[in-house]
């Protein structure tokens, strides 16, 4: 008996619950990017901005003013930490409620109300023109990332592919094909699994026997690293760890954020059916805003003041983007047809022209 | 004898059986302590245990793979997929495998499995959650595909179905699981599969369908009866095998058909219906075959969802237009 | 001009486009220094390296769900899929992402992507490498579906197929892969997509297939000119989008109409022939439009599929028969 | 930072290339079962059988007699080991070349020679009735393995299913979502991973970028081991490990044996095309019939007058094989209707008359 391949799974975590620097660093201190804690800042208002759309989203929904949304209530870190870390020409592949990465780039608020209210146009982001939109297929999206960052390194382009999946996705076969894909390749393309606990009702530890999600990137050869999900600053600092690897043409990684999806799975849902308040109020003491805060306050480039007129803020704009998706018509009846192909075959003509027809006639 | 709704009824015909048979096993996501996310395995759980009712890891053909598997040692698997818009995946096992699995082995395995799933649209749900794409199960050999319209048949044939020793895609009309009750008996008894319900008499067109659009097909039917036109209306209810015979006797009857459904007219079922009608009513049609179906484009978001869908008004209109033809 | 095989015009296609377009990337199981399993890529690897003709790890829906990637973000995706019997994991990818990139970003991101497979049986092959589900692809919203039957059309719609900027599943039928060679220009020219091709002209009935069943048809077509009775025969060439123009045009002229094809005849694409038929060409028909198909069954293994694939003499048994009807 | 989980990859061989007993032996000896050499011979008597066969077979293809047959040349002591651990009880869902594991358990020749021979019965073994016939579209056996693990454990028999899977194979997420469904249900299961290095053409380097194949079972947190699989004695002391546990109710388990392709992929396939006969030969030197007749003769269990023996006699069971395949006629036309369903459809029942009918036409 010999043994013949060794593994470990490393836990990264930059600021405590509290927004206290970990004592035990590498190389005894925060990441560059943190030296001039005012940095932080923009990244810490967009978090306040994602949470305070994901509120008036809901209540929109509640008013029957949305369809179904899926809320970012707790993932802000994550998803702003993926956001700052990627560079303009990279390529997102989200899921569905990563708004924080997004926003980030460019995707419009009324975007994402367009698109949970029912209206194609909420895809058509004219900045990051180039990112997928959301994709509710589970884990197929990691395969679009995949396949992106294959015509990255085909066309030479010094782009990296990222996509986010959830808990419940690294349970689909197309996660770990895309996965093994990117190692076999060497893909520039970072997979973020955003472990939030649950998979609508079905908790992470009914989704596998794996202690760590993060080992998942074993089986495909890659690395893989666990991070403070709620962590800023741990999220954007392998999030460029692993760009980088990837931009310098040394292949793919895997990040395992552990976070928590303070929310119900979506509007459509009601989380006390399964899970326990004890739990979710647990988790609430850990929830990144506050720590963020907590952090940038104790730097002092943070106060009270600041966060009341962010508030007021914020609200003006969401209330703007509100106005925007609401006061945006519905398409023609065209519109069904006029982009399924480039050459629209007569058919399909056919059954255009008689759907406006009997629209027209009413 | 209870009121129930058509989610009910399902939710009903899953504990009866797993009370009779305990082979039975029901499985999917999300569909133990939270019952479903349209409630159809709720309160399961809790009565029949976490090992009769477990949530899966989240993987579509790993339940459809897995049930392939329990079903061939032994086990009634009856998994449920949370929307149709995610049963792709099993297409490869339920057309390389549960389709094949009696055949292949001249008899020695076989699968008698249930899949089930809410299908349509209409209920403003997001992307890929208002499918309807029977038509793909329909053309994969040995494998049944049911769709019931009305909690009675919803009990009867489900019951039906997990008893069949073949598989069988059951195929739930998630826009009327909860539109209206009716009176169901909780008495075990199943309904036949292969087989149609007339739902209306009528002597000069027959109108075809089955699942959430019966709900128009009857409303256009109470129409043209207004108008002076006297429709029957069939809910074809298994999908495939079809019941051609009782079609056809209906057709040769009134001359006339119109057939309606939700999913894109391309290579929908309702083709079949018309090609067979167009082979084997040749002689008795009095008018032209014609199909009220979606377009043949993707189904588009809720807020134009409603122009996709075959609309009563639709039906009736198309209706008059075969009975002008003729 | 060179004389080629269906299979080698395929490769000739596959070359040409390469040579021309620096976005074409061809990749699939086997397909490079192998050659493909039917050396459709023979020598492509060794004239545009690994990197444009990769091998792919073994996984046919990663192969769809990259291609999807690959074509949203500048390339030209061309991938093979070994036989249509494993193409079951792709209708995942396809329905849910190719078929919708456009119209679900309202044409800011599009998926011009071809995804070839060799299909249909009577090769002698082991189980699962005989199937013909085409029907499966051609009801999917946004998709096109292109078979050729002659090495010419096999090099012009596959040029047309990869320069469409909309996703198309190429299948070829692997029977008539090697059985006789034309004279086919490698000048680079497509030929038209979503267009009927008029094999033989006829005045009786209008005989509809596509695919290997060509031959059969074509021999039919002889066969009945020695018995009298003058057939037309087209090959539909693209199962979608359709050309029911071309082909009502032939049917208002012969009167009739009988379609072959290979897959099982339960919702398969002659039954939306069929069905358009009895719609649209209702006053013309002189006698019903019949189906000469596979049957609603499994492909049986290769000792008996003979007896599954339609046959010259099926087909004009057929023929004879409508023409008695009418 | 902190070190969250950690794994290694065993490998294990007792019999060396040249049928000696490796020296670094798990308590220094041999196991249980090869106490006695002795007891080995009848499954190197199969081995033997099962390469002639083999030979026969392909000679019954070149001359048009048999279908594209894959071949299992180089495999036997993997295929060996894992059928003799097993007990008649158990279930297998092999893959397409694993004869000398079906054999053991009772599949005739003739079987084997009827499937590859276009003809449905030879999926009809009437022992082990009700093991998995093979199966072609790669990995799919994987899940219905694990699913006849959930029916074993659900109904409470001391059973076990065993499944076979390539090196190819372990790309596809089926492969993967078997084993990660397996591990969270702890099911009595046992992945097989065999890998003979190829899947036709593509090596196994290009399949993935994890050094080991063993270590896939990272990913759904269980066991994973690596073996010879030319080792007939580490084969079967892996397989017996791992059903063990299974049995025990410790749940799956997954073992890579590393073995070697000396055919082509299947008659179809000419695998000088893409592969170097240096390779090949080198391959050869480590096939595991040589060594396990060298181990037994070293024992002094078996020497040459029983090799021939055994040859003539296996000869003349691979030919009454044959002659039974040969005289088996071809079945009624109505068989391709009659096994569709239990209760068949009248439109299925038409469409058989018909056929019946148009067949006695002629
Ligand atoms: C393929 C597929 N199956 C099922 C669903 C229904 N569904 C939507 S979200 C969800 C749970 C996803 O959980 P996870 O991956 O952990 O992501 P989270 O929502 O927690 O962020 C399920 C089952 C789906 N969208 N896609
Ligand atoms: C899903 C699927 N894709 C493709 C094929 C075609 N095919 C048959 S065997 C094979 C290679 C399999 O390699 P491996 O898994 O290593 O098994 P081996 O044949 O080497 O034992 C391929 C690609 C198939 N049978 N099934
Ligand atoms: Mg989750
Ligand atoms: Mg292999």
């Amino acid at each position: 008996m010999s043994v013949t391949a060794t593994f470990k799974i490393d836990y990264h975590q930059f600021l405590d619950e509290n927004g206290e620097a970990h004592s035990d660093l590498p190389g005894g201190k925060l990441p560059a990017f943190a030296d001039n804690p005012a940095d932080l800042v923009p990244l810490y208002r967009l978090m306040v901005l994602t949470r305070l759309f994901d509120a008036k989203a809901i209540a929109l929904q509640r008013t029957g003013k949305l369809g179904t949304y899926a809320s970012s209530l707790g993932h802000e870190a994550t998803h702003v930490g993926i956001g700052a870390a990627m560079r303009e020409e990279d390529c997102l592949a989200p899921m569905y409620r990563e708004y924080g990465a997004q926003f980030y780039r460019g995707v419009k608020m009324s975007d994402v109300l367009l698109y949970w209210g029912g209206d194609e146009r909420g895809n058509d982001f004219s900045v990051p023109s180039h990112d997928f939109s959301w994709c509710v297929p589970i884990a197929t999206q990691c395969l679009h990332a995949a396949g992106a960052a294959v015509a990255f390194k085909y066309l030479r382009q010094p782009r990296v592919a990222v996509t986010v999946v959830g808990d419940g996705g690294t349970s689909e076969g197309q996660f770990y094909e895309a996965m093994n894909l990117a190692g076999a390749w060497k893909l520039p393309v970072v997979f973020v699994v955003s472990n939030n606990q649950w998979a609508i009702s079905v908790p992470r530890s009914a989704q596998s026997a794996a202690q760590t999600l993060a080992q998942k990137a074993i089986a495909a050869g890659i690395p893989g690293v666990q991070v403070d999900g709620n962590d800023l600053i741990a999220v954007r600092w392998a999030m460029e760890e692993a760009l980088e690897r990837a931009r310098k043409g040394d292949g793919p990684s895997m990040i395992e954020a552990l976070t928590y999806r303070l929310s119900d799975h979506t509007t459509a849902d009601d989380a006390t059916r399964y899970r326990e308040n004890a739990e979710v109020e647990e988790a609430r003491r850990k929830e990144p805003l506050s720590r963020t805060r907590k952090f940038l306050e104790a730097q002092g480039v943070w106060d009270a003041k600041q966060q009341e007129a962010l508030e007021a803020e914020c609200a003006k704009q969401v209330d703007a983007a509100v106005a925007e998706y609401e006061n945006t018509p519905v398409q023609a009846p065209e519109a069904i047809f006029d982009y399924m192909f480039a050459n629209m075959p007569e058919s399909l003509k056919q059954q255009r022209d008689q759907h406006v027809k009997e629209m027209n006639d009413g | 004898m209870a009121e129930v709704a058509l989610v009910e009824a399902v939710t009903m015909a899953l504990a009866w059986e797993m009370a009779h048979d305990d082979t039975v096993v029901v499985f999917g996501e999300d569909v133990g302590i939270n019952g479903g996310v349209f409630r159809a395995t709720a309160g399961l759980q809790e009565k029949f245990g976490k090992e009769r009712v477990p949530d899966t890891p989240l993987a579509e053909n790993m339940i459809a793979g897995m049930s392939v598997g329990m079903a061939a040692q032994g086990l009634k698997p009856v998994a449920e997929i949370q929307f149709m818009g995610f049963i792709y995946p099993v297409v490869d096992q339920m057309i390389s495998h549960a389709g094949r699995m009696r055949t292949r082995t001249r008899g020695r395995l076989t699968c008698p499995m249930v899949l089930r799933a809410p299908y349509g649209g209409g209920i403003h749900a997001p992307e890929h959650h208002s499918e309807s794409t029977e038509a793909l199960f329909a053309h994969m050999p040995g494998i049944r595909v049911v769709i019931p319209s009305s909690p009675g048949r919803a009990y009867g044939l489900l019951l039906a179905s997990i008893r069949d020793p073949d598989p069988v895609v059951f195929l739930e009309p998630k826009r009327i699981y909860r539109s209206y009750k009716e009176e169901v008996e909780d008495d075990g008894e199943e309904l036949p599969l292969d087989m149609i319900y007339t739902l209306r008499d009528g002597t000069d067109i027959t109108l075809v369908a089955w699942g959430a659009m019966i709900k128009e097909t009857l409303e256009a039917g109470e129409e043209l009866e207004r108008q002076g036109v006297s429709a029957e209306v069939i809910d074809v209810a298994t999908i495939y095998p079809l019941d051609m015979e009782g079609i056809l006797e209906s057709v040769e009857r009134t001359g006339r058909c119109v057939i309606v459904h939700e999913a894109p007219r391309h290579c929908g079922v309702g083709a079949e219906i018309a090609a067979e009608l167009a082979e084997k009513a040749f002689m008795h049609l009095l008018a032209p075959v014609r199909r009220v179906t979606g377009f043949d484009t993707v189904m588009p978001l809720f807020r134009m969802e409603k122009q996709y869908m075959p609309s009563t008004k639709r039906i009736v209109k198309t209706v008059l237009d075969v009975m002008a033809e003729s």
